[in-house]
């Protein structure tokens, strides 16, 4: 398909976003802000255990507290056959624990109550019995002979879950074995959560009188819900609404079916109320999907003058109690085998072994492309491990090994094939930017003092877009997306998309898109999404699909849009259809400029003036199956300091160079990445979701799970490069989550590189002052 | 999340609020800014029967220099305190201090004698104002008794608090001539509790040898503590780096920190160590000629 | 999170006056620090429900105690307790060894290792250890207090 | 037992009955309707609830209903007076200082504050003064900007007033 230059100037310009003016006056309708008649309050009793046999459950107590209306349980739920449900991945997962528990704050028993309070009193009065069994924490161990074994309702009675292998086992290793020299590393990308500001939450809404289901909810994906709702409670899908209100935040953890959810909708039901349940903060980061926790062992063969040849990786993923990850339903580790990055090697191999711990479900989340983040953080540390061992600047060895921008359309070992690129172009420009040989020489002088300063670079290849449905689906739904147009009489449009945002601003960036196709302004085209009575079928936000998918959708929907008025116009114009031009935002006549339509003329002849025999109307809907997936790529630079005497580790500078393709709102794109590099800073350096011995959770609420204020926060230097996706409709690539995926690399080889003097070669997540500060005694630095 | 239920009274006076105490037989706890209680009531982690909310005391709100120190009311916030000009001018231990308590927001409500009934060893007023020979002053039944704050803060979360008595206020000597102080913190992140912090009072005399001391650590045992040896060597000896690193080496080794999410104690004994260090190179760099 | 905890206390009584009363859930149920109830089920289990007060966290825990004598060491128990209250678990394992010591009287030589789990932990979980501890070492040392308070009686 | 509460909100006067366990925060979003102030935590840590309550940024997660009774409290939705954005309000727009928009009510009372009192704030002064308000999704370079945009026209708004 080829690129269209942008017809209209609305496209690429810094537009203020349309969905501001409600939030910046309080007027956003989040879940929790809706209030039904009659609406009844549910809080969760949840395990303190993190395996236990579940004894005994004693609803009475709670029955007694004023207020409270029922108490359900995972028994109860048995007698509906609802007491499990069906992952996203294949597995399934408790929905109230029957026979026993298998994390800290699973869930154990709902309580349904006429106000928040009530709810909350008759959650702490019921009565739960265990008996605490065996502990696994650690997955190192979960395979070990003498483990316990979690899910003992599987036929195979083992705590591996699968092995997933990519790449030429044989080759690669045949490769490894001739190369001259050789890096092994063992990284772990440590468990850790997105939690957005607003938790999750819903409201179910059962009318017994219409038989018809809704479903307010936080959800990325509504369409998803809808259908899994359908298959899970075996309701007819069009007596089920789901509405996804204004989403505070949600990186990827609204994307699963919670319990709470599936919960709700009985407690609707039971009661014949509408029911709200809104988590805690301590139940969200306790229970809902947790992101990484990927041990890592990476091996790379390269020549003596640093050229790369072989690429290995061998990795144990933590999946917690349920295999309950939302990745594409064929691709267990998703897209993790983009890990061969941004360098041209000839042979790679990659397996992953995946084993239930007890710990809460999930895994991909957390502005993460399906494990993208884990992949491109073990590249970029491999790369600069190889470099110490060659005793290169990692800007060298970077340089000798990227893919040629004469090579693109590339393929991988490991079976990728990138769309487009310019790496060195993009990497120069940065290293130019942050004058990266000036500040090697100040880090040679800094050195000679005792001083500890390091300069870390990142060049990160991002697969987004997910993606084509030859191969992509999540419980055999085709991962496509879709756009609905109507243009109105007077020239207006209502855009609908199956996406959901949260924050990306798709009422902007998409009514930037249709705009620019119908030679529209922005302001007149409204978006709309969440409401799956209205909205097209999708697959939803995530995965920094909305760009690439549903904006592609929306550039062709529009075109389609665009094809008909074509006819409209012909015939306003009084000429042939083959006559006539769509340029400068107009209808031409070709030859005879002058002589033009706007959409606004063709859209009101439509409805009062059609051509005969053409039917009435100016509406579209597409399905875009998108041909390939988009390769979005980057440099990032920081360069940091540190206390020698405590740990602390400031950063001082941070720069990064995107390249996410055609760029619809620049502000919007730089807000984007703002947000990335700071949950990327936060990974880096202080977030992680540690468990006890006893499988307690260590980071259940934000005054352990740390999120970082402004104060923390490094002051972001950004620019990019373009370089147009040669199959996506406007050339657009996605970018929301390349700055997660490639900072936290770029923070890391920082670091090591402040550290590089004493032989430290990787320090693992998050760099904390006290991990640093161990490092530093263990080779002898001592200061005050 | 929501608390269970209590009984709520908001007393114009402090001899209402003791009787309220004493009425409510042990289930009674005072409300000032409540920035540490109610989090643990929203938990149910706390659950008392009766809140007597004493911000509605208007004696309580004292906070002004007199005889020789500053009195901090019981209702004075940590924002008032960082404010105050008279602080940050004769006051800088305590200056140095309200600037790193909690975030800014949580300063606006919460006080300093509400932090130190909490007696939470990881609270920073309990650290600075031992450093700074603070005064406790406890009213009951029986009237007021004054003890140095060393002896108020009894243990984690104890204090020398009777079931019927309130901190009114905490008395602050002020520093005489050739002074300076500096609370230096070790956090994660803004809002957190201390990894380790330690605040320093320094008095200098005329020919440049210390002439009193007080050195309080932060998080660095059961209990807000007095770095009794740091302070015993310096006293007399001129304030050198050898004598600063001798005494901040004594300091971390008095240190009896706990293991948590926020480090070992190895980690955190050093943290003393530097700490220690660098508040005493402050202390000393505040004093003005 | 996992608290090991040890202590040994003399106590004013002959070891089998101390094995008896450490083996008896009566006596022993009431030494419990700050009980507020004590049901006994069987000459092995007891319930007691205690208050928690440590500064201006409060609450109470309800705790299943089982005695276990040792078969083989007629000198030695396991006190296994499960405990709830609060959202939380509180499950602990100990082993008491009385030996003999000068003038007649014994030893309660004792290991304990207590596990939390739930809000107490994570949310208590700074200040946990150190209180668990007091706590234990309370209840020992009420045993130690009132064989005591037994051995003058019955003197 | 509930307690019979006055208070002012956004300059109207409002009665009220309240439970003593109340927080203000649910007061004012469920009894008044004023849903712009958001609840994201349990800990008193992130700031999405903060509401000036004479004229001081409290966050109302940490105060009960009946603690405000006679104070004057004010919610996001009575900054633009008389229909006319706030200037902070304005910033945050024109410097896209928001994205999915559940901390923006709380910011935008925080930096009417921190204005009240430094009306002209540093870079350094204003991280610090939002330090008690977590977003998620912005990275706070551009609520920086936002609010030195605001401190800017307001300075030059105050002296034309002069």
């Amino acid at each position: 398909m080829a690129i269209e230059a942008p017809s209209a100037p609305v496209l690429g310009q810094a537009l203020k976003r349309k969905e501001d003016p409600r939030f910046i006056q309080g007027q956003g309708r989040y879940l929790d802000d809706i209030r039904l008649t009659g609406m009844l309050y549910m809080s969760l009793v949840r395990s303190p255990y993190a395996h236990a046999r579940l004894v005994k459950i004693d609803k009475q107590p709670a029955l007694a507290v004023p207020g409270v209306l029922a108490v359900i349980t995972g028994e109860d739920l048995a007698g509906l056959g609802l007491h499990w449900m069906p992952t996203l991945a294949g597995d399934k997962q408790m929905v109230l624990a029957t026979g026993k528990v298998l994390f800290q704050y699973q869930e154990v028993a709902a309580v349904v109550a006429e106000s928040r309070a009530a709810a909350y009193d008759g959650a702490a009065a019921v009565e739960v019995e265990y008996d605490a069994l065996p502990v696994l924490v650690d997955a190192k161990h979960a395979l070990d002979p003498g483990a316990p074994l979690l899910r003992d309702d599987r036929e195979q009675k083992t705590n591996q879950i699968w092995h997933w292998e990519s790449g030429d086992s044989m080759a690669t290793a045949a490769a490894m074995a001739k190369a001259e020299v050789t890096v092994k590393q063992d990284v772990y990308f440590p468990r850790c959560h997105a939690s957005p500001l607003e938790t999750c939450g819903c409201i179910a809404d059962m009318n017994k009188a219409t038989g018809r289901l809704t479903l307010y909810v936080t959800s990325q994906a509504p369409h998803v819900y809808r259908t899994v709702l359908a298959m899970v409670a075996k309701l007819p899908e069009q007596m089920i609404r789901v509405v996804s209100p204004d989403v505070g935040g949600g990186f990827g953890v609204k994307v699963g079916v919670y319990p709470g959810y599936v919960v709700a909708v009985v407690a609707s039901i039971v009661t014949g109320h509408p029911v709200k349940w809104v988590e805690t903060r301590t139940e969200h980061l306790g229970s809902t999907a947790f992101a990484r926790d990927y041990h890592m062992n990476v091996e790379i063969g390269a020549t003596k003058q640093g050229r790369v040849q072989a690429l290995r990786v061998h990795t144990l993923a933590d999946h917690g109690a349920f295999d309950s990850q939302a990745n594409p339903s064929k691709w267990p580790a998703g897209l993790f085998n983009i890990c061969t990055g941004s360098y041209d090697f000839a042979a790679a191999f990659v397996d992953v072994d995946a084993v239930y711990t007890n710990k809460p479900p999930g895994g991909v989340s957390y502005r993460c492309s399906f494990r993208v983040t884990e992949a491109s953080y073990l590249i970029e540390r491999a790369m600069d491990v190889l470099a110490a061992e060659l005793k290169m600047d990692p800007a060298d060895l970077r340089r000798k090994n990227f893919i040629p921008p004469e090579r693109f359309p590339y393929t991988t070992p490991l079976g990728w094939t990138y769309d487009s690129g310019n790496y060195p172009a993009n990497f120069e420009k940065a290293l130019g930017l942050i004058g990266y040989d000036d500040l090697r020489r100040e880090q040679t002088e800094r050195r000679a003092r005792g001083e500890l300063m390091g300069i870390g670079i990142s060049s990160f290849t991002e697969i987004v877009g997910a993606g084509p449905s030859a191969q992509f689906d999540i419980l055999g739904l085709k991962m496509f997306d879709s756009a609905e147009i109507r243009v109105h009489p007077t020239g207006k449009a209502l855009a609908r998309f199956g996406v959901r945002h949260q924050g990306q601003g798709h009422e902007t960036t998409f009514a930037q898109i249709v705009g620019s196709e119908l030679g529209l302004p922005a302001a007149d085209v409204l978006v709309e999404e969440g409401d799956t009575d209205t909205a097209p079928y999708g697959l939803g936000t995530y995965g920094s699909r909305s760009t690439p998918v549903a904006g592609g959708a929306a550039a062709l929907c529009a075109r389609r849009i665009r094809e008909k008025a074509k006819k409209i116009a012909a015939h306003l114009l009084e000429c042939g259809e083959h006559d006539v031009e769509w340029a400068d935002g107009k209808f031409r006549v070709a030859g005879a400029p002058e002589r033009a339509v706007t959409m606004q003329d063709c859209a009101f002849a439509a409805y009062t003036n059609p051509p005969p025999g053409l039917e009435p109307g100016l509406e579209a809907t597409y399905y875009y199956d998108p041909p390939n997936f988009t390769f979005p790529f980057g440099t990032y630079v920081a360069v940091v300091d540190i206390d020698p005497g405590t740990g602390e580790v400031k950063v001082r500078r941070f720069l990064a160079v995107d390249d996410c393709g055609v760029v619809i709102n620049p502000m919007i794109v730089d807000g984007q990445i703002h947000g990335g590099l700071t949950e990327g800073f936060a990974i880096a350096f202080m977030q992680e979701i540690p468990y006890d011995s006893e499988g307690n959770c260590l980071a259940s609420n934000f005054t352990e799970y740390l999120v970082p204020t402004a104060v923390e926060t490094p002051h972001w230097e950004t620019d990019r490069t373009t370089t147009p996706s040669p199959h996506h409709p406007i050339g657009a690539k996605g970018v929301g989550e390349s700055p997660n995926v490639g900072s936290p690399s770029a923070f890391v080889n920082a670091v090591v590189d402040a550290l590089s003097p004493l032989g430290v070669r990787h320090v693992d997540m998050p760099l904390t002052r006290e991990r640093i500060w161990r490092v530093l005694r263990e080779h002898g630095v001592v200061s005050a | 999340m929501i608390p269970a239920a209590f009984e709520y009274a908001a007393p114009k006076t402090v001899a209402e609020a003791i009787a309220l105490l004493r009425g409510a037989d042990s289930g009674g706890k005072i409300l000032a800014g409540g920035q540490s209680l109610v989090p643990m009531m929203r938990f149910r982690l706390a659950a008392p029967n009766l809140l007597i909310d004493i911000t509605r005391i208007p004696e309580l709100r004292i906070f002004k220099e007199e005889s020789g120190y500053l009195r901090i009311g019981a209702m004075v916030t940590h924002g008032e305190l960082e404010r105050s000009a008279m602080v940050g001018e004769r006051y800088p231990l305590l200056a140095s201090t309200a600037r790193v308590v909690a975030d800014p927001i949580v300063r606006e409500r919460g006080t300093i004698c509400g932090s130190l009934v909490h007696a939470d060893p990881a609270g920073d007023w309990g650290a600075a104002l031992i450093a700074a020979r603070a005064q406790a002053v406890v009213t009951g039944p029986a009237g007021e008794r004054t003890m140095p704050l060393d002896d108020f803060l009894v243990d984690t979360f104890t204090t020398a608090l009777g079931e019927d008595e309130i901190l009114t206020e905490v008395r602050v000597p002020t520093p005489p001539a050739l002074s300076g102080g500096n609370y230096q913190k070790i956090e994660r992140k803004v809002g957190d509790f201390a990894t380790a912090a330690v605040g320093v009072q320094l008095t200098l005399s005329e020919q440049g040898a210390v002439e009193a001391v007080g050195i309080g650590l932060c998080a660095a045992g059961p209990v807000s503590l007095r770095a009794t040896a740091a302070e015993g060597m310096l006293i007399g000896k001129v304030l050198d780096d050898a004598s600063i690193t001798a005494a901040a080496a004594a300091a971390a080794t008095q240190a009896e920190p706990t293991a948590d999410t926020r480090g070992a104690i190895d980690y955190k004994r050093d943290m003393v160590r530097v700490l220690t260090s660098r508040a005493l190179h402050a202390a000393r760099a505040a004093i003005r000629a | 999170m996992k608290i090991p905890m040890s202590g040994v206390e003399r106590v004013d009584a002959s070891p089998d006056q101390a094995l008896a009363f450490v083996s008896d859930p009566n006596r022993v149920g009431r030494c419990m620090p700050d009980l507020e109830d004590l049901q006994v089920a069987d000459a092995r289990h007891f319930t007691a429900t205690v208050k928690v007060g440590v500064g201006p966290v409060r609450g109470h825990l309800k705790m299943a105690v089982a005695i276990t004598p040792d078969p083989t060491k007629p000198n030695e128990l396991d006190l296994a307790v499960k405990g709830s209250g609060m959202g939380s678990g509180m499950d602990m394992t100990s082993h008491v060894r009385v030996a003999p010591a000068d003038g007649g009287a014994a030893e309660l030589h004792w290991t304990a290792e207590a596990a939390v789990s739930g809000p107490l932990a994570s949310v208590g979980g700074r200040l946990l250890e150190a209180q668990a501890k007091k706590t234990t070492q309370n209840m020992f040392a009420a045993i130690r207090t009132a064989l005591q308070t037994a051995g003058a009686a019955g003197a | 037992m509930s307690h019979h509460i006055e208070i002012t909100v956004n300059g109207t006067h409002q009665a009220l009955d309240v439970e003593p366990r109340l927080p203000l925060v649910f007061a004012l979003r469920e009894m008044l309707d004023l849903t712009g102030t958001h609840v994201g935590c349990d800990t008193t840590s992130c700031g999405a609830c903060t509401v000036l309550v004479d004229g001081t940024p409290v966050k109302s997660c940490t105060m009960f209903a009946v603690q405000a009774d006679g104070c004057s409290v004010e919610t996001v939705e009575g900054l633009a007076a008389g229909g006319e954005l706030h200037p902070l309000q304005k910033a945050f727009w024109e410097n896209h200082g928001l994205q999915c928009g559940f901390c923006t009510p709380g910011m935008l009372m925080t930096a009417k504050a921190l204005l009240a009192r430094n009306p002209r704030p540093s870079e350094v002064e204003i991280r610090r003064g939002i330090s008690g308000n977590l977003c998620r999704c912005t990275g706070y370079q551009n609520i920086v900007k936002a609010i030195q945009q605001a401190a800017a026209e307001q300075s030059t708004a105050a002296a034309a007033g002069d």
